[in-house]
């Protein structure tokens, strides 16, 4: 979709080379207004951008959501605490277990509940391996967007068997609601530690293949080193978390800060590079798995005996106030604010999410770079629409 | 002289990560024995779904036509987005006494989102997941079922 | 720095401001006309440094309408949230902390959206989430819809 | 697959149509053939249900085998349009438009249950397109949340059979992709379908 191109006095303009010299020389100022989505290969979803070129270079971004804006924060007013578990997995579907840990944690803390260790435990892990499953598929389109077809194949035979690992747990593949207020769903499938340990050395052999296979590509060095810059100042202040922000050097891990379920217990390091070029986003990520596969290996022989949950009234009443949860989601901090005024359901909750404060620093990220890059400044802050519009 | 140097270096640079990521999918190339595809419709035999795979909601009726289902409404209530509806009818016992009971349990497939709240609550253990996922139809209609077979009563001792 | 600490250098250099109990956070309100100076200070002061602002909420009070703002600092790692609210329900105008934390662009424009509540000097205060011709504020408690199905 | 292992082969028997003379059908059967095997989709995707389509086209379940592998991202070149997600008002123009600029013979599969009905978002939703079909017609409904990948793979099996049925007498047009008899579940409480297994 082009703006009207409008040249001053075009009447006077005649087909003498200096008038056509002119004509072009007014045609190169103007800038030029293209529309990228709603329906984009390369927007993960539905998001339309709308962006201001001069020539190849963007000027300007203009992001439009809401092509996917269902209301989910009105709609939990009407439903209780148990049901909007259910609501929160479709928010941000690659990290549906954090999304729901959030709002349980909340509601366990509104309630003064101690869960039992072995949730703690349990939560963790399931958690590791979602971000293991949303890194891997974040490394596949990645590698689509920029070309790499074979990456996507690679990536997702991978992601495969943490599905079933999930599937044989929880009983669904990706939206796994699992969580519930006081505890889980239901106890760990007797196979599912035996099938996690499996899992880790398998993918310790075939992580250094993603790397053969893309990190060390011609192509992807050209197309990310030196190409879109965030500083730790900029990332602080449009709020970027997770390992876009992380890369910035912005310490933002909440998992390290504000210690929620079992991560206390595990030993790992938060990943920062200082560079917050579109490269260090994506080794960002891929260090992240080599970690997540850390606190795996730390935890999963350790799973105290007990419960799977609190005992839990059947209708929950949270006590008058405000409670405010946050959590590391795959893409950044996930945070779940509920006010509630003492019905079963909440008055207002919000729910904080990473990729809508990711996307806003995208316009002075891929500002003065060009179109092209812009795809790969977009895959490499890994933005999941829905979770933006909510 | 320097131009042409970084010139060869960046084809070589070039070639080189070529190579190497050639070399993994060539090993793929020549190892068939680790294709993980699997040949869905003539595997449907094999395929097997983990016991707790959530496909449908199901009621599970013994051989006498039995089920567990009260017609109490529970699942009802607890079901996030409305996609269990419960009909109860009056009936008059053999005492004399007038009890609901149920008439159809009506479950809406194309609503259903399998959070398991429904199963979780239900107190007399009425409801089950299935593992059945070949639900795709041509009319909509098709996928509200009435989970409770036709002329089936309420299993002996289940309050 | 624990929040009793916190709220004596909050009421050194802001003493209009109402603290209200909460467990977790140290939680207080400010009159509108003054969160512009104060949240300048939050950010200025070396001794607060809230640099990241994490979250802001719209809340519709029925009486009020509220917005609130989560505050964290990179270097200390403190949580502070302001509250402010406006009562005029017609035209509620709160100050922009657009210049301050460049992340209020978005999330105000969606207050603005979903609440109504109009920010001054925000640089481009548009629609954001719902359709051009929408017509109320969909998260306010007495909206009405007649393409919502009750149940 | 056996045409006995499917379902709704009833609703199926609805779109047979009366049949020409040899050559007609026999140039039929051909043209069938070759359509039903190389439906390409569009890449469109809103929510949930695209990431499974995604895992669909992937190692592990391979659309490819199907003959429709080429995820096309202009409607233009696209034969079927995976509804994969919520569809709310503001997309819904959009869907619209997209489906408007595919070329004839189109089809359409809602996959998942926002797709379907509007899902989870039916009640209480001020924005959620209560159900696709609202905007498109539907060839094949899908349900799960999001379906499995081997229920995506059945659901363009169930399209295949429904491909195969057309004829060149009878050209398939938007008006006669839905069958001739409604069941309305609100009136007709007995066409519920029982579910026994």
């Amino acid at each position: 979709m082009t703006e009207l191109i409008n040249v001053t006095e075009p009447d006077k303009l005649t087909d003498q080379p200096e008038d056509q010299d002119k004509l072009t020389e007014q045609l190169e100022e103007q800038e030029y207004i293209i529309n990228m989505g709603p329906q984009h290969p390369s927007t993960h979803g539905v998001l339309r951008l709308v962006l201001s070129l001069k020539g190849e270079i963007v000027k300007n971004i203009q992001p439009h959501c809401g092509y996917i804006h269902r209301g989910i924060e009105k709609m939990c007013e009407r439903l209780t605490y148990q049901q909007i578990i259910h609501l929160t997995d479709r928010l941000d579907y690659l990290s549906a277990h954090h999304n729901n840990e959030a709002v349980c944690l909340c509601v366990e803390k509104a309630l003064e509940v101690e869960v039992p260790e072995r949730v703690k435990y349990i939560r963790t892990i399931i958690d590791e391996l979602g971000r293991l499953a949303s890194h891997q598929l974040w490394w596949c389109s990645f590698g689509m967007d920029l070309g790499a077809l074979t990456a996507f194949f690679y990536g997702l035979r991978d992601r495969e068997k943490i599905l079933d690992i999930f599937e044989e747990t929880t009983g669904s593949r990706l939206l796994q609601s699992y969580n519930c207020p006081g505890g889980l769903m239901n106890d760990i499938h007797p196979n599912f530690q035996k099938r996690v340990k499996e899992f880790i050395t398998y993918f310790r052999k075939k992580l250094p293949e993603y790397d053969e296979l893309l990190t060390g590509n011609v192509i992807l060095m050209e197309r990310t080193k030196g190409v879109g810059f965030l500083s730790l100042e900029d990332a602080i202040s449009y709020g970027v978390t997770g390992p876009s922000g992380r890369a910035s050097g912005f310490a933002c891990d909440v998992r390290k800060h504000h210690p929620y379920s079992a991560y206390d217990k595990a030993e790992f390091k938060e990943i920062l590079y200082t560079t917050g070029d579109t490269f260090h986003r994506y080794k960002a990520r891929i260090d992240e798995m080599w970690e997540s596969m850390k606190i795996l290996e730390q935890l999963i022989d350790n799973i105290p005996e007990g419960d799977y949950s609190a005992k839990m009234k059947p209708v929950l009443r949270l006590p008058e106030g405000e409670y405010y949860q946050r959590v590391e989601s795959c893409r950044g901090e996930f945070g779940v604010y509920i006010i509630s005024d003492g019905n079963k359901t909440p008055y207002r909750i919000k729910f904080r999410s990473p990729n809508f404060s990711n996307l806003s620093a995208l316009n002075i990220i891929a500002r003065n770079f060009k179109i092209a890059d812009l795809i790969a400044i977009g895959g490499s802050l890994d933005l999941v629409i829905p979770d933006i519009d909510r | 002289m320097n131009s042409i140097v970084k010139y060869i270096t960046d084809v070589y640079r070039a070639v080189k990560s070529l190579v190497t990521g050639m070399k993994v999918t060539g090993y793929y190339f020549v190892h068939p024995g680790e294709i993980v595809t699997q040949q869905y419709p003539e595997n449907r035999k094999e395929l097997v779904m983990f016991e707790r795979f959530r496909g449908e909601v199901i009621m599970p009726h013994d051989d006498n036509n039995q089920h567990k289902c009260t017609g109490c409404g529970i699942c009802q209530i607890n079901c996030p987005n409305g996609s269990i509806e419960v009909k109860s009818i009056q009936v008059e016992t053999e005492d004399g006494k007038k009890k609901r009971v149920l008439d159809q349990h009506i479950y809406h497939l194309s609503m259903c989102t399998f959070c398991g709240l429904c199963i979780k609550t239900c107190p007399s253990n009425a409801l089950k997941f299935g593992n059945e996922f070949e639900h795709a139809v041509f009319t909509k209609s098709k996928l509200t079922k009435v989970l409770n077979r036709p002329g089936s009563t309420l299993m002996k001792g289940v309050q | 720095m624990t929040n009793d600490q916190l709220k004596e250098k909050i009421t050194a250099i802001e003493p209009e401001a109402v603290f209200s109990e909460n467990k977790q956070y140290l939680t207080l309100s400010i009159p509108k006309e003054k969160l512009f100076a104060f949240a300048e200070k939050l950010k200025g002061s070396e001794a607060l440094k809230f640099d990241f602002l994490f979250n802001i909420t719209g809340v519709d009070r029925q009486k009020s309408l509220e917005v609130v703002y989560h505050l964290d600092s990179s270097v200390y790692r403190h949580v502070l949230v302001v509250k402010t609210e406006t009562t005029d329900r017609e035209n509620p105008r709160i100050d922009s902390v657009c210049s301050i934390w460049h992340t209020a662009e978005f999330h105000e424009r969606e207050v603005f959206e979903l609440f109504g509540i109009k920010f001054n000097n925000h640089p481009d205060l548009r629609r954001l989430l719902l359709e051009d011709d929408h017509v109320g504020y969909p998260f306010r408690k007495d909206y009405v819809d007649d393409n919502i199905v009750q149940r | 697959m056996k045409f006995d292992e499917f379902r709704d082969n009833d609703s199926l028997e609805l779109f047979k149509k009366p049949g020409g003379n040899i050559l007609l059908t026999t140039i039929d059967d051909i043209i069938d053939w070759g359509r039903s095997n190389s439906i390409w989709p569009l890449t469109f995707a809103t929510s949930c249900c695209g990431i499974e389509m995604m895992a669909t086209g992937a190692s592990r379940h391979d659309f490819a085998r199907f003959g429709i592998e080429v995820y096309r991202a202009s409607p233009r070149q696209a034969d079927v349009i995976v509804v994969a997600g919520t569809i709310v008002r503001k997309m819904a123009p959009v869907l619209k438009r997209l489906y408007d600029q595919m070329s004839e013979p189109k089809y359409v599969i809602a996959m998942g249950a926002c797709a379907v009905s509007g899902g989870p978002f039916y009640y209480n939703s001020y924005s959620v397109v209560r159900g696709v079909e609202e905007v498109i017609p539907v060839d094949v409904y899908i349900p799960g949340c999001p379906p499995r990948p081997e229920a995506l793979l059945y659901g363009v099996m169930q399209l295949q059979r429904k491909i195969k049925l057309e004829t060149m007498s009878d050209p398939r047009t938007a008006d006669t992709q839905r069958p001739k008899k409604e069941i309305d579940p609100e009136t007709d409480f007995n066409n519920y379908q029982f579910g026994i297994r």
